[in-house]
């Protein structure tokens, strides 16, 4: 059981929050403007990488907020948690095989 | 060349403290260039391989597996085998591996213990009762065998499960696929290692691909730990590792990998004659021949690429097993462990041609690609020899993601082991 | 003569306190302090199992949790437990066990005809035969899962429960022998909160077996002495009985406790085991080693066992395992086995020493104590069948790969055997602290952790004791200091610090023959692996560790290679010629030792599986009988059957008494959000396809909420409740799905917009009356509605006092006729409906479910969200393209342009007639447009919903059908197993068309 | 119909728990009551960028909003609990019927202007009340958090999952220590049965209240 640092709550057990997937992916801002294939690329496609990954994540038997994490998707590592909006950390990233 | 099992070369054999067996596989260098690269040995990529040789006449062909051959999800799955899917598209697909698998132990030479014993989904909810009654409809009119069963005969199949689950998930019923099953599943990676060997076909472990070349948009090799191989065509069967090898090639794919969980129990005698799926609590049980009850979790919450499982996974399904059969709760956990998974977003595979030319991706099995191994990897073979989708792949295209023909089986499959 | 074989005196047992037990049937005694295996041990018992292949006899080999022979059941009926290890079973007053795996008894086991014909049960044979014909495999399959498995599952529920727990400590130390002690002293001293856990009942571990000495007095005595101030201390949980078998992500660490299995009389309302699911700030781990054993040919027959255990016997049980011993050993450390068996009396056949030149301090010592040592000798064969009688030596040749002189017979009834240790590193490995090869140990040891955790004593490869103590202390307080604490560090104690290397390592010990063809050479004895198993892998190709594992099985019993894996490595390497630490290990995966379901499940189940969740009405529905269905975690009544009436009946009834005069349903559990803010409005327009900006207060709209793939997610009504104020309702399943893609849009996409949304589910109780006669009701129970249709006309809601409370009613209808939803605040929701339910008498008011609420919508046309959606269904493929506003973005909209979206043939919503009334279609049933006579058919589409209805007169259903929309009154087709049903494609508004009744 | 007091149910009166807190222990290591009552509001605004809010809410209840985490303020009567950054739990000891609604409106109307939502949550929530030597040995077998008195003090709140699935904040009055659960109304019946289970569970230690 992962133990997740809550910007706002502090370091609270996994069980406590939902996985929301890749972040940094805003929502196209005129989606009929653009090709299916991006439209596509923004609803379906993941990064899902090997390594330091940008996840959302929501405490969602916490404070309700969403936030975003630095979480090495190999080891598990996690490098910093961070709100909505704000600048992730500078973090040394991995990737693997 | 291969020498054949039987229980007459067991018998010579013996006679000879078994000091004559040929190896099942040879463990050759990689040559410099191939005409077809199969990246992963796990069952899909092996059979791929091994139905390339044999129905297209491409034998110079490599399979390379990053570390032993059937290590991946091949080898840590729970082996359920059926093809009562819901939709043509899938059903024609399932249906089709397992004429294959029925058919898989006397074309390899290789007892794969491929064993009909009856899968059993349990319906637990009257949605689950709709759903389950159109996917046996829709099963009974494409020809597979797929029929209801009511309460009394699931306690008949399974005679120690409780079916009033307490009154919060009492067992209303079910599907069953008599011809479903399980099989060894170690077995069927070795097998058709062996087979595919014998028509030439070289296993390359302990090699990771770690990128393409890639000239004007085609592919023209790969890159390994053991140097650079040249190859006309690449088809690439990774499994959880989809996404990696498709972020080398320069494309992102509809897939996020996840830890899907499994854990055997101590062996007991058998007590467990079917294999058992229950989706609505996440609790799928079968007994394997040496008398461990093998048991598949859910997937963990989040992406993850380390072969174990979260913590409170495992509660929700040992209390699931707890639940429907109670006296299991004594019984013991021997050994628990996870494998990455390549979850679509519809529950269906990808089996496609690529942005790439003549690079080829057959992954986003998720869940329950096991029972597909023969069917998708024939199918894949066809695909790659021909460069065009074969008819029972086409619906599963990348490009379906764009166009928006997705073939949901979420409803129907709960998890689809 | 009962326990013959039990040393006068000494052994941590009490002799007070006699233990009556039985073993395959047969009564005998042994003592508080004992475990099964030591009891039967010093009852002369040695064979105890049968293997699981070839039902070779099989003894007592070990005494501990390492055990891989003597698997036993223990308990009858609903308490029964299967493959229990004898070694770590204490003895309790009328415990009754007896063997697995053999049939018809231990003595005379029918299943050993396969030891005769072991020659063709190499490994892997399964995958060479059983394939003619292929038909055939169910029935070979049939013949061997009759020898499957080991002991018997349960044929009863269990009658136990199980506690689980979390809990949180500073430092947790797992193990508590001497490094484990130390540390938990240090840790503990320091302030820190300190969890130690050990398997066993007493806290000591080795020092409990030896007699090494601490700071001058008994190594038991310091134990005891450290326990007793780690038990002063309230920052100090001591957890005996307690297996730390998982170690997990983020130091989370699983433990399983035992705490009534031990006793006689099992306390009815305790828990049977608990499992702690820790979070620890820092680990130590300090659980010792395992001692190996060696491979020589027949090493299997009873008698024979670990150096360690034998010794453990003796001293700790105060046992003899044996009349005449035979030391076989490579390392010095083990002839302290030696000595102490001797001065219980044990004879010492002579001490077999695989190394050239034997020396060493216990070596000395025990050639002083007049023991023969046979130097650069290995047991080349054993003989005995239900137990070790002969043993032959022979000196080795300087390669150790074959014998080089005349073997000589040595009679012995025991042989006790070392092959050095392995350091338990299976904690360290599960938290993928990397392992390190020492070749000094030949054995792996705990390299670079990954996670805050630490290895001390044994388990890290250090032997001496005051080494293991130094360890244990220094351990204790970086734990301490790493975790926040200061520590002042303890002076150490003092203890012998005995050498025992250099060592010989020998995998393989040969005997006349080559291997495999003479006798087994075991490896893994649980699971019958022997050292030819492995090379008949290696030959076939089988080379990574991964393979050999799984074509012998070696490592894969219950006892998971404790004994076998390393041994199984080096004849690996051996074979191939390729280093050991080149091979790599197979993977370490919890749990440590097995672990019970039920601790996992916990209280989890029974009642507490899931919650139940009830509305404030569920008392009055429980007393009128209705049957209930799970809607989610809800339990909603599902139909109100009267006396004799089937759901068929009841149904008819409540569907026609709400049409004809007045029904009443529990709408309680739909989803409520509270939604505030300057820009309500526009995120109601963004999340629903429809528009929403001209919406007044008072007023009420239909909306449907697609998810960004263009699928439809869910559908309700939302109230204006003022300015800037909204109350959405969402099915009852699909509420908290619902409020998190809200939130999730909010918070992550358009953090910009003022809104807030609040969850008010449970705010409100709501009961919909429906029916001609609603409005009168309605009326009467009010003072300050106006009920008048142009004063409250449909679709929008009132303010006031119903039944005297605090009321909002809405306008609004699911059953297509008259009807309003009257919400309370929940505590008044049984008033409500009691009073509804007094007040309604004169109408006939009928309480309806959830099947009556299906047909009464179904008549109207109106979709279930999961019953006629499955996440595959548009807006535009419902008939609802009017709904999908063209003015504005929507979640989900840019979808619906894809190709594959507008495509004319996709299933569409219809109605189905079927030709004959009194047909009612199954649900789920498949539609095609042509009939053949077998399968395959093409299917056009299915049902999706299906009733009879009393106000229809007939049957009739829902469907999804491909063009449907386009296919009003042509024909379709069911075909059932026997018989083929004709349809007629309808519009799926069956009742009351134009909406008459709705807006009465 | 005049409204009355002896219309309401409070959620877990099917139980009868309500009371149970007067009976006292008697020498159990864990007892759990229902309070009477309460005014639960909850209430959202962004302090920071509202800066009159905190002032305009200490006008009506006599506190301000605690804007540390997982703290509350208050007093004997009346309770602000943190529950997120820009969310809180107004928690008032007045149990009249219509109390929910009347403070509703005073929290608005002293609001008035700034961007914020008030909304009444008395009915939607189930408080249970759990006291006794043995209340963090008990609890921690429902909740993942650190129960320990070092770790979760009075004044502080938390909110968490208990059990499986079901979200609780917990707020902690005293040393004795007193724990109030809020949990969805419909959830009452469950946190109370598994309370109940944890402290057979927990039985070694202490005897167990019946009820
Ligand atoms: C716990 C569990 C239970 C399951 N239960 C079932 C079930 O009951 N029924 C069912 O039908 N399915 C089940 N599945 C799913 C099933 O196991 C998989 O879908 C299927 O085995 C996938 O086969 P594969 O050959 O595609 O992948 P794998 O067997 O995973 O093979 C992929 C191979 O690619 C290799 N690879 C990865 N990256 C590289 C690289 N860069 N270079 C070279 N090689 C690389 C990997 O090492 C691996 O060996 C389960 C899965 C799990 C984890
Ligand atoms: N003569 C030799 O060659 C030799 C070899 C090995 C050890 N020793 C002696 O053994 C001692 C080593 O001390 P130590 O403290 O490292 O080990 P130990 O064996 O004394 O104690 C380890 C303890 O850990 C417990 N344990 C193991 N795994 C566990 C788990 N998963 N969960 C809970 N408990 C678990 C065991 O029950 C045991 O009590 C020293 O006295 C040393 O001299 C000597
Ligand atoms: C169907 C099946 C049955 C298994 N049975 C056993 C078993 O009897 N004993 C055992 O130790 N492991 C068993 N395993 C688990 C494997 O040992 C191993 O954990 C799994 O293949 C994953 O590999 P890894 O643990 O090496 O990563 C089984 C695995 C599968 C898929
Ligand atoms: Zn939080």
């Amino acid at each position: 059981m992962l133990l997740i640092p809550c910007p706002y709550c502090g370091e609270r057990a996994e069980n406590e929050f939902s996985y929301g997937g890749e972040a940094h992916k805003p929502r196209p801002e005129v989606p009929e403007e653009i090709s299916d294939a991006t439209w596509a690329d923004y609803v379906f496609l993941q990064k899902n990488t090997k390594g330091t990954y940008y996840e959302r994540w929501i405490h969602s038997h916490g404070c309700r907020r969403w936030f975003n994490l630095v979480r090495d998707t190999l080891t598990h590592e996690i490098h910093g948690a961070y709100r909505m909006g704000e600048a992730p950390p500078k973090v040394d990233e991995k990737t693997y095989v | 060349m291969k020498a054949r099992y039987s229980i007459f070369s067991l018998a010579r054999n013996a006679l000879s403290s078994h000091e004559n067996w040929p190896q099942a596989w040879r463990s050759p260098e990689p040559k410099k260039e191939y005409d077809v690269v199969i990246v992963g040995g796990g069952g899909h990529g092996l059979v791929t391989a091994y139905y390339l040789a044999k129905e297209h006449g491409i034998t110079n062909v490599a399979v390379i597996e990053k570390g032993w051959l059937g290590g991946g999800n091949t080898g840590r799955n729970t082996t359920i085998v059926r093809s009562n899917y819901m939709w043509d598209e899938s059903a024609a697909l399932y249906e089709h591996s397992l004429k294959l698998w029925e058919n898989m132990t006397k074309e390899l030479n290789f007892n794969v213990m491929f064993s009909q014993r009856g899968v059993l989904n349990l319906a637990h909810t009257l949605n689950e009762v709709r759903i389950t009654k159109r996917r046996i409809h829709a099963n009974r009119l494409n020809g597979i065998d797929s029929e209801w069963v009511e309460p009394e005969q699931v306690k008949e199949w399974v005679p120690i499960i409780d079916l009033r689950g307490n009154g919060r998930y009492p067992v209303l019923g079910g599907s069953l696929q008599r011809r479903g099953g399980t099989a060894r599943h170690d077995a069927v990676a070795w097998g058709y290692a062996r087979a595919a060997d014998a028509l030439g076909v070289d296993i390359i472990q302990q090699c990771a691909v770690e990128g393409f070349d890639i000239e004007d948009g085609r592919v023209t090799g790969v890159r390994t730990s053991k140097g650079a191989i040249k190859a006309k065509k690449v088809g690439v069967v990774v499994a959880g590792h989809a996404g990696v090898l498709a972020n080398m090639a320069g494309f992102k794919l509809p897939i996020n990998s996840r830890p899907l969980q499994a854990l055997v129990s101590e062996p007991v005698k058998p007590c467990v004659h079917c294999v058992v799926m229950a989706g609505a609590v996440h609790a799928y049980i079968s007994q394997s021949d040496k008398g461990e009850l093998v048991i598949g979790a859910g997937t963990d919450a989040y992406n993850s690429y380390a072969q174990w499982g979260s913590n409170p996974v495992t509660e929700d399904t040992l209390a699931a097993i707890c639940e429907l059969y109670p006296l299991f709760r004594r019984m013991r956990m021997m050994r628990q462990w996870g494998g990455v998974v390549d979850t679509c977003p519809d529950a269906s595979p990808i089996i496609s041609t690529t942005p790439v030319k003549g690079l080829y991706f057959n992954c986003g099995w998720g869940t329950g690609g096991f029972k597909a191994t023969p069917g998708s990897g024939h199918i894949f073979a066809d695909t790659v020899a021909n460069d065009r989708p074969h008819p029972i792949a086409e619906p599963f295209s990348l490009e379906r993601f764009k166009t928006g023909f997705l073939i949901d089986e979420h409803a129907a499959a709960g998890v689809a082991h | 003569m009962a326990q013959r074989y039990r040393l006068d005196k000494g052994g941590r047992i009490d002799r007070d306190r006699p233990v009556d037990f039985t073993f395959n049937g047969r009564a005998y005694q042994g003592y508080a302090g004992d475990t099964l295996g030591s009891a039967l041990l010093a009852n002369g018992v040695h064979l105890v199992g049968r293997s699981f292949k070839y039902h070779r006899p099989r003894g007592i080999f070990s005494a501990g949790a390492e055990e891989a022979n003597a698997l036993v059941q223990v308990g009858e009926g609903a308490a029964t437990l299967a493959d229990l290890k004898a070694t770590q079973v204490e003895l309790y007053e009328g415990l009754s066990a007896r063997s697995v795996n053999c049939y018809p008894s231990l003595d005379f086991d029918i299943g050993e005809v396969n030891s005769l014909a072991s020659k063709l049960f190499p490994a892997g044979f399964y995958y060479k035969t059983f394939m003619w014909p292929q038909a055939g495999w169910p029935m070979y399959e049939r013949f061997i899962r009759k020898a499957a498995g080991l002991g018997e599952a349960p044929l009863e529920p269990d009658p136990d429960f199980y506690d689980k727990r979390y809990a949180h400590a500073d430092v947790l130390v797992a193990g508590a022998g001497p490094a484990g002690l130390a540390a938990a002293l240090a840790a503990a001293r320091s302030g820190a909160r300190v969890i130690l856990a050990d398997e066993q009942h007493e806290l000591g571990g080795s020092l409990l077996s030896g007699r090494d000495e601490v700071d001058g007095k008994p190594g038991s005595d310091w134990a005891a002495e450290a326990e007793r101030e780690l038990r002063a201390n309230e920052n100090v949980r001591i957890l005996p009985r307690s297996v730390v078998f998982g170690y997990y992500d983020h130091n989370w660490i699983d433990i399983l406790e035992n705490l009534s299995d031990h006793l006689a009389n099992k306390p009815a309302d305790a828990p049977r085991q608990r499992m702690w699911k820790v979070r620890a700030n820092q680990v130590v781990l300090a659980t010792g080693a395992i001692e190996r054993p060696l491979v020589f040919r027949d090493n299997d027959r009873p008698g024979i066992m670990l150096a360690s255990a034998a010794r453990s016997y003796v001293n700790r049980w105060a046992v003899r395992p044996g009349e005449s011993a035979v030391l076989f050993t490579n390392n010095d450390g083990a002839y302290a086995a030696a000595l102490d068996m001797k001065a219980a009396g044990i004879k010492i056949a002579a001490a077999v020493d695989l190394r050239a030149e034997a020396e060493g301090e216990l070596t000395q010592a025990a050639r002083d104590a007049g023991i023969e040592v046979l130097a650069g000798h290995g047991i080349a064969a054993t003989e005995g069948h239900k137990r070790v009688r002969r043993v032959k030596v022979a000196p080795l040749s300087a390669d150790g790969r074959s014998l080089a002189g005349e073997a000589r017979t040595l009679n012995c009834d025991l042989v006790a055997m070392s092959g050095g240790w392995n350091p338990t590193v299976h904690l360290h490995s599960q938290s993928r602290g990397k392992l390190r090869f020492d070749a000094e140990l030949a054995t792996f040891v705990p390299d670079r952790a990954v996670q805050a955790e630490r290895s001390a004593g044994a388990c890290n490869g250090t032997f001496g004791l005051a080494d293991v103590l130094g360890e244990g202390f220094a351990a204790g307080e970086a734990a301490a200091e790493a975790a926040g604490f200061s520590v002042e560090k303890a002076p150490r104690p003092q203890a012998g610090n005995g050498k025992f290397l250099p060592a010989r390592w020998l995998w393989l010990t040969p005997s006349s023959k080559p291997v495999g063809h003479g006798g087994k050479h075991f490896v893994d004895f649980q699971n019958d692996v022997t050292a030819a198993d492995l090379q008949l892998a290696l030959r076939e190709g089988y080379t990574s560790v991964e393979h050999v594992k799984r074509y012998t099985t070696t490592g894969m019993g219950t006892d998971q290679g404790k004994t076998s894996n390393v041994n199984a490595l080096g004849v690996v390497s051996e074979f191939r010629g390729v280093p050991i630490e080149e091979l790599g290990v197979t993977t370490f995966r919890p749990p440590y030792t097995p672990v019970t379901f039920g601790a996992w499940g916990g209280r989890d189940v029974g009642d507490l599986f899931d919650p139940i969740r009830r509305t404030p009405m569920h008392s009055w529905h429980a007393r009128a009988g209705a049957e209930f269905e799970n809607v989610g975690m809800w339990k909603r009544p599902w139909y109100y059957p009267k006396a004799g009436e089937g759901m068929h009946e009841a149904v008819q009834r409540e569907s026609k008494a709400a049409r004809e005069s007045l029904g009443i349903l529990d709408a309680t559990t739909l989803g409520r959000i509270d939604i505030q803010g300057p820009d309500s409005a526009e995120f109601l327009n963004r999340v629903y396809t429809n528009g929403w900006k001209t919406l007044k207060p008072g007023a009420i709209r239909y909306g449907l909420m697609l998810g960004e793939d263009g699928m439809v997610m869910d559908d309700g009504v939302t109230a204006c409740l003022g300015e800037n104020h909204y109350l959405m309702h969402t099915t009852s399943g699909g509420a908290a799905e619902v409020l998190a893609h809200l939130e999730e849009y909010l918070q992550t996409e358009w953090p910009e917009l003022q809104v807030y949304l609040t969850t008010v589910t449970e705010q409100y109780a709501t009961a919909a009356i429906a029916g001609p006669n609603a409005r009168k009701l309605l009326a009467e129970l009010t003072d300050d509605i106006d009920v008048d249709p142009d004063a409250f006309p449909f679709m929008s809601w009132r303010e006031g006092t119903v039944a005297g409370v605090w009321a909002r009613v809405m306008r609004i209808s699911f059953s297509g006729d008259l009807s309003f939803e009257i919400n309370v605040e929940a505590h008044n929701g049984l008033h409500l409906w009691q009073t509804l339910m007094n007040a309604g008498e004169k109408y006939n008011i009928t309480p309806y479910g959830t099947e009556t609420m299906h047909v009464l919508r179904a008549e109207k046309g109106f979709i279930i969200v999961g019953q006629e959606t499955d996440g595959t269904v548009t807006p535009v493929d419902l008939g609802m393209e009017k709904l999908c506003s063209t003015k504005k973005d929507f979640i989900g909209k840019r979808s619906l342009s894809r190709p594959d979206m507008q495509d004319p043939n996709r299933k569409q919503f219809v109605g189905l007639l079927p030709d004959d009334p009194n047909e009612v279609l199954e649900e789920g049933a498949q539609l095609v447009e042509t009939v053949k006579s077998q399968p395959p058919m093409d299917m056009v589409g299915h049902v999706t919903s299906s009733y009879m209805s009393p106000n229809l007169g007939r049957g009739f259903a829902l469907a999804l059908v491909k063009g449907g929309l386009h296919k009003h009154g042509q024909k379709v087709y069911a075909p059932m197993p026997g018989k083929t049903i004709a349809c007629t494609v309808t519009s799926p508004v069956f009742f009351d068309p134009e909406g008459e009744r709705l807006r009465a | 119909m005049p409204e009355t007091t002896s219309y309401r149910q409070s959620p877990l009166a099917p139980l009868g728990l309500a009371g149970q807190a007067a009976s006292g222990l008697n020498g159990a290591g864990i007892g759990v009551a229902e309070p009477d009552f309460r005014v639960l509001l909850d209430l959202r605004v962004e302090l920071d960028k509202q800066p009159g809010a905190q002032d305009a809410v200490e006008k009506v209840l006599g506190l301000r909003l605690p804007e540390t985490a997982n703290t509350a303020t208050g007093n004997a009567e009346r309770h602000a609990l943190w529950l997120g950054p820009n969310e809180w739990q107004i928690v008032i000891h007045d149990s009249r019927p219509e109390a929910g609604r009347e403070w509703t409106a005073k929290l608005r109307e002293a609001l008035q202007g700034i961007f914020c939502a008030v909304v009444d949550v008395s009915n939607a929530q189930a408080i249970l009340r759990v006291t006794g030597p043995a209340a963090r040995e008990v609890l921690e077998r429902a909740v993942p958090l650190d129960m320990h008195a070092g770790k979760f003090q009075p004044g502080e709140v938390k909110q968490t999952v208990f059990g499986r699935h079901c979200g609780v904040t917990l707020h902690l009055l005293d040393d004795a220590p007193t724990f109030d659960i809020y949990c969805r109304r419909s959830f009452a019946e469950y946190v109370h049965a598994y309370l109940k289970d944890c402290a057979r569970g927990a039985c070694e230690d202490f005897a167990v209240l019946e009820g």
